[in-house]
């Protein structure tokens, strides 16, 4: 059952150092507040899950907390590179980082089978790809009935899951709407699950087959208002594309990245870290 | 009525090239970029019945600004429906229910292998790139590709550093000889490579990309200028269509609107 | 892209003798005008898939459509047997029935994988279970990451589905509300598909994440107004539970099933057959 | 207060008994017919916060009356939301969010395995029945299984004909040395047998169902009677609680409202 945590109190409960963590929300709904906390706790040696890094891991990276990254696509959305994650890759900086790369197709795969509580996922990819060269972790199966071989990758079972979403009631069932991403499968493939919500309401108030978790697949429920700023949060915010313009120019040098994350982040309090 | 040749950009040229492709009624798997530039483009004028899907699992989506990510809410908001993203992926594009897989690229090679991974060694590079994303799939799960991508030596290389995501492989055969429930599902691969100066389709027999029309105006120098291997050109050259009047304004305030939108908040 | 046909033509167009159809709808939506019209052009040799048989497949069973029968719970939903289904099997009356027997998860996991395009499920089922026995269906994979070893079944790929729902938009986009079992999956499944609807509207005017069908993903749209009855269309009407249990004494008997399927549904046009 | 005895059925002392095993806030997945009727009688009496689920796709489900069929409207109009049937087994109880699968049979051996597909040879069968359903994956997903049916000696056989869903195996082995994946997401089994006589669970080392509480005024050669194999009871029989003046009030009126409900039409 879904316990009503603090920020600080939920990452320092359940964001232990070197665990394996997925923070989700595709483009959407990215738990930017609750990444800037496990930053301010200074967590290290992390290995972070993510189809997207975006912004929210590259601050993480850059700010030393993460040892290793399973990603399918490292870039700003549709600004560029993701300078920080690009500094640790290629020059080691400020700690190595160890990567395991996928396509979106078997990271989205990967996350339904942990949700589905198999060892594996399946699919039909990598088809004359490259990425099973350099992926120990890619493998294949051979189906029984068609001799057909498939790509195979581990499931994804976090110890901890984090996403934002729009809403909490007070049992702690969640409510997420507009681009779902691999939120729910993230959660329930997790030992433990973190949600930030816009608010609290009396009552979801919804159709019948919304995407709503459950307050019992939940460890912690926590508001955390425009938690998913600059992404944001459909019918609460919109995304804020002129920040991520703007990361390009913070984060492109090590100094001037610094310097935003001590103002923005370091020095702020929970309340204050998210935009 | 064209637009007089003068006054088209080859950015234009060849995102109004690339629309044109798109036939109406089309299910189209958009990546962000270019490729939703021209996709959007067509759907505005030639193809208002193009279906564009997102890999975010906005299902046929009519923005009205080009989204700056591939999650936008403008691409939520205007879809028939959203769906979660591994229901897109394992439905949608795997399921077999995209006829055109719409591209960009950082890298592409005689064959139509793409590479958005890295230059340079894999554990080692030279440059990071983001990374091959949706791509890798859309390329095999599609029953054709469209990749359209600013034509130079950097980005039209004789082998990629790295196949993210396959055209016809190193030697051109990679989707020869696959397993029959393999290649019942695998689609033809890249048909068109759609750049600023041409238009590339790879040889029927050796899949090798060859140059079947020059934008107007561009010459065979050109584009041999700007490849990085011996291209090759179709015995009878076509020139491209000059965009219509109608496709450049549409085109040209379809990015003020977009830019408008965009400049949102800045810090 | 979706016709907008009959009921009459729909079925002459798609359902070909010796096809293998899939009708679902799990107890809400079960498409019975599309049963019934089956039943009236008297197509033969059908192998027929559906999670519970329910009353829709006893009747088509009863009346000799039916080949072989593909399921995993074939009763009469909290009433008792399905006696046409039982005629079928324990007297080879009024044709012989081959039976591929499934769980339900397995079934489910079945038409996911259809509708993902692929030739296998695979899932931790059928431990321990007599069923692999009597099924050659039935296989398993091992996990290249773990060694485990897991069901693994043919993915369901039908020639045909057929469902019901709500409503369609003039462009054959389709809602389904409520309890929506595995249509979804069901008509992506299939290389053709056949719904029908209770009706037409302007605009399904629903919320970002309802279970919307495309209508470039669907065959035909055919109106059937109370085309679900004695099931239920959420919104709609409620299921019809009396005829539920009324369908036990008619079915019992091969004389007082033909006299009903005569008056109800041979000699009845399309508008008229379903109650 | 309790109701006196004489005014009990022994059919509701097994839906008492059954209720009464479920805890507040478990996770329950319910069976139709009797597993419904004490499931929802817990959740009406001492566990209102006990989470229902049935195999239609309705999570948390509150019915007022109780369903007819596994996917009546009721079900989903009280949910806390539906999914869909393959997200059901696969995410929810797959995934191991069910605590208690709470199981009907029409036979059961003392092993505890559960047959519901036929009576005799699987392919000449005396009696077909209607087959397996959720249950051969509820029994081995959930946390653990409650299994509810009426004794007597046509359902309580040394053998069952067909494993349609475990127990313990036929020699009560059947959970033993898996492999530690298969182990890790492996229930328990049934961990009680609630009847219309008496309670039986598990010998926690041979796994043979054990006798451990007769229901009030049951005698034991009543059991024996009603059991085809030689049972056997625990050193200390206990003897079942009796229902609650309540319990019974409410379980009562659950039925009429029921009753009442389905009447409905009839042709």
């Amino acid at each position: 059952m879904a316990e009503f945590l603090s920020l600080h109190d939920a990452v320092a409960r359940f964001v232990e150092n070197g665990a394996t963590v997925a923070m989700e929300g595709f483009t959407h709904l990215i738990p930017f507040a609750a990444g800037h906390e496990i930053i301010r706790q200074q967590k290290r040696e992390l290995t972070l899950i993510r189809m997207t890094p975006d912004l929210i891991y590259d601050q993480m990276i850059g700010m030393g907390c993460v040892k290793r990254l399973i990603f399918s696509w490292g870039g700003n959305p549709g600004v560029g590179s993701l300078h920080r994650l690009r500094d640790a890759v290629e020059h080691h900086h400020p700690v190595p980082l160890d990567i395991r790369e996928h396509s979106h197709a078997a990271m989205a795969c990967a996350y339904e089978a942990g949700a589905a509580g198999l060892p594996l996922a399946v699919l039909r990819g990598y088809v004359g790809s490259d990425l099973p060269k350099v992926n120990d972790q890619i493998k294949s199966i051979t189906c029984p009935f068609t001799g057909e071989e498939l790509a195979a990758i581990p499931s994804i079972r976090p110890d901890v899951a984090v996403i934002h979403a729009q809403k909490a009631d007070r049992h702690g069932n969640v409510l997420i709407e507009g681009i779902i991403g691999v939120q729910k499968e993230a959660v329930l493939a997790a030992t433990h699950s973190i949600v930030t919500v816009e608010e609290i309401v009396e009552s979801l108030d919804t159709h019948p087959n919304a995407c709503i978790i459950p307050g019992w697949a939940i460890s912690a429920v926590v508001v955390a208002e425009r938690g998913a700023s600059p992404s944001y949060a459909h019918g609460y915010y919109p995304r804020d594309n002129g920040f991520y313009k703007t990361w390009d120019a913070i984060a492109r040098n090590r100094e001037s990245f610094a310097a935003w994350m001590n103002d923005h982040v370091m020095n702020a309090r929970p309340e204050e870290s998210t935009r | 009525m064209s637009q007089p040749l003068a006054d088209i950009t080859p950015s234009e040229m060849m995102t109004v090239t690339a629309a044109r492709a798109l036939g109406n009624g089309t299910t189209c798997f958009v990546g962000i970029g270019l490729p939703s530039e021209a996709a959007n483009l067509a759907r505005l004028t030639h193809a208002p019945e193009a279906v564009l899907i997102y890999e975010s699992g906005t299902l046929q989506t009519r923005p009205d600004v080009l989204p700056l990510s591939i999650g936008d809410g403008e691409l939520c908001e205007t879809a028939l429906t959203t769906v979660s993203v591994p229901e897109m992926f394992r439905y949608w594009l795997q399921g077999g229910h995209v006829d055109v897989g719409f591209l960009g690229t950082a890298q592409i090679d005689r064959y139509a292998n793409l590479n958005t991974t890295l230059v340079g060694d894999y554990r080692e590079p030279k440059v990071r790139l983001p990374g091959g994303g949706g791509a890798p799939e859309i390329a095999t799960n599609s029953k054709e590709v469209f990749v359209m991508v600013k034509q130079s030596r950097r980005t039209f290389v004789k082998d990629v550093d790295f196949i993210t995501t396959v055209g016809f492989g190193r030697d051109g055969t990679a989707r020869d000889n696959m397993h029959p429930e393999t290649a019942r599902h695998m689609g033809r691969g890249p048909t068109r490579v759609i750049t600023d100066l041409c238009v590339m389709r790879p040889d029927p027999v050796d899949h090798e990309l060859v140059v079947t029309a020059l934008h107007p105006g561009v010459t065979r120098d050109q584009v041999i200028d700007a490849t990085g291997w011996d291209i090759r050109f179709a015995d009878t050259l076509e020139t491209t269509a000059i965009p219509t009047a109608e496709e450049i304004e549409v085109l040209r305030s379809l990015k003020v609107r977009t830019e408008r939108h965009h400049a949102g908040d800045t810090v």
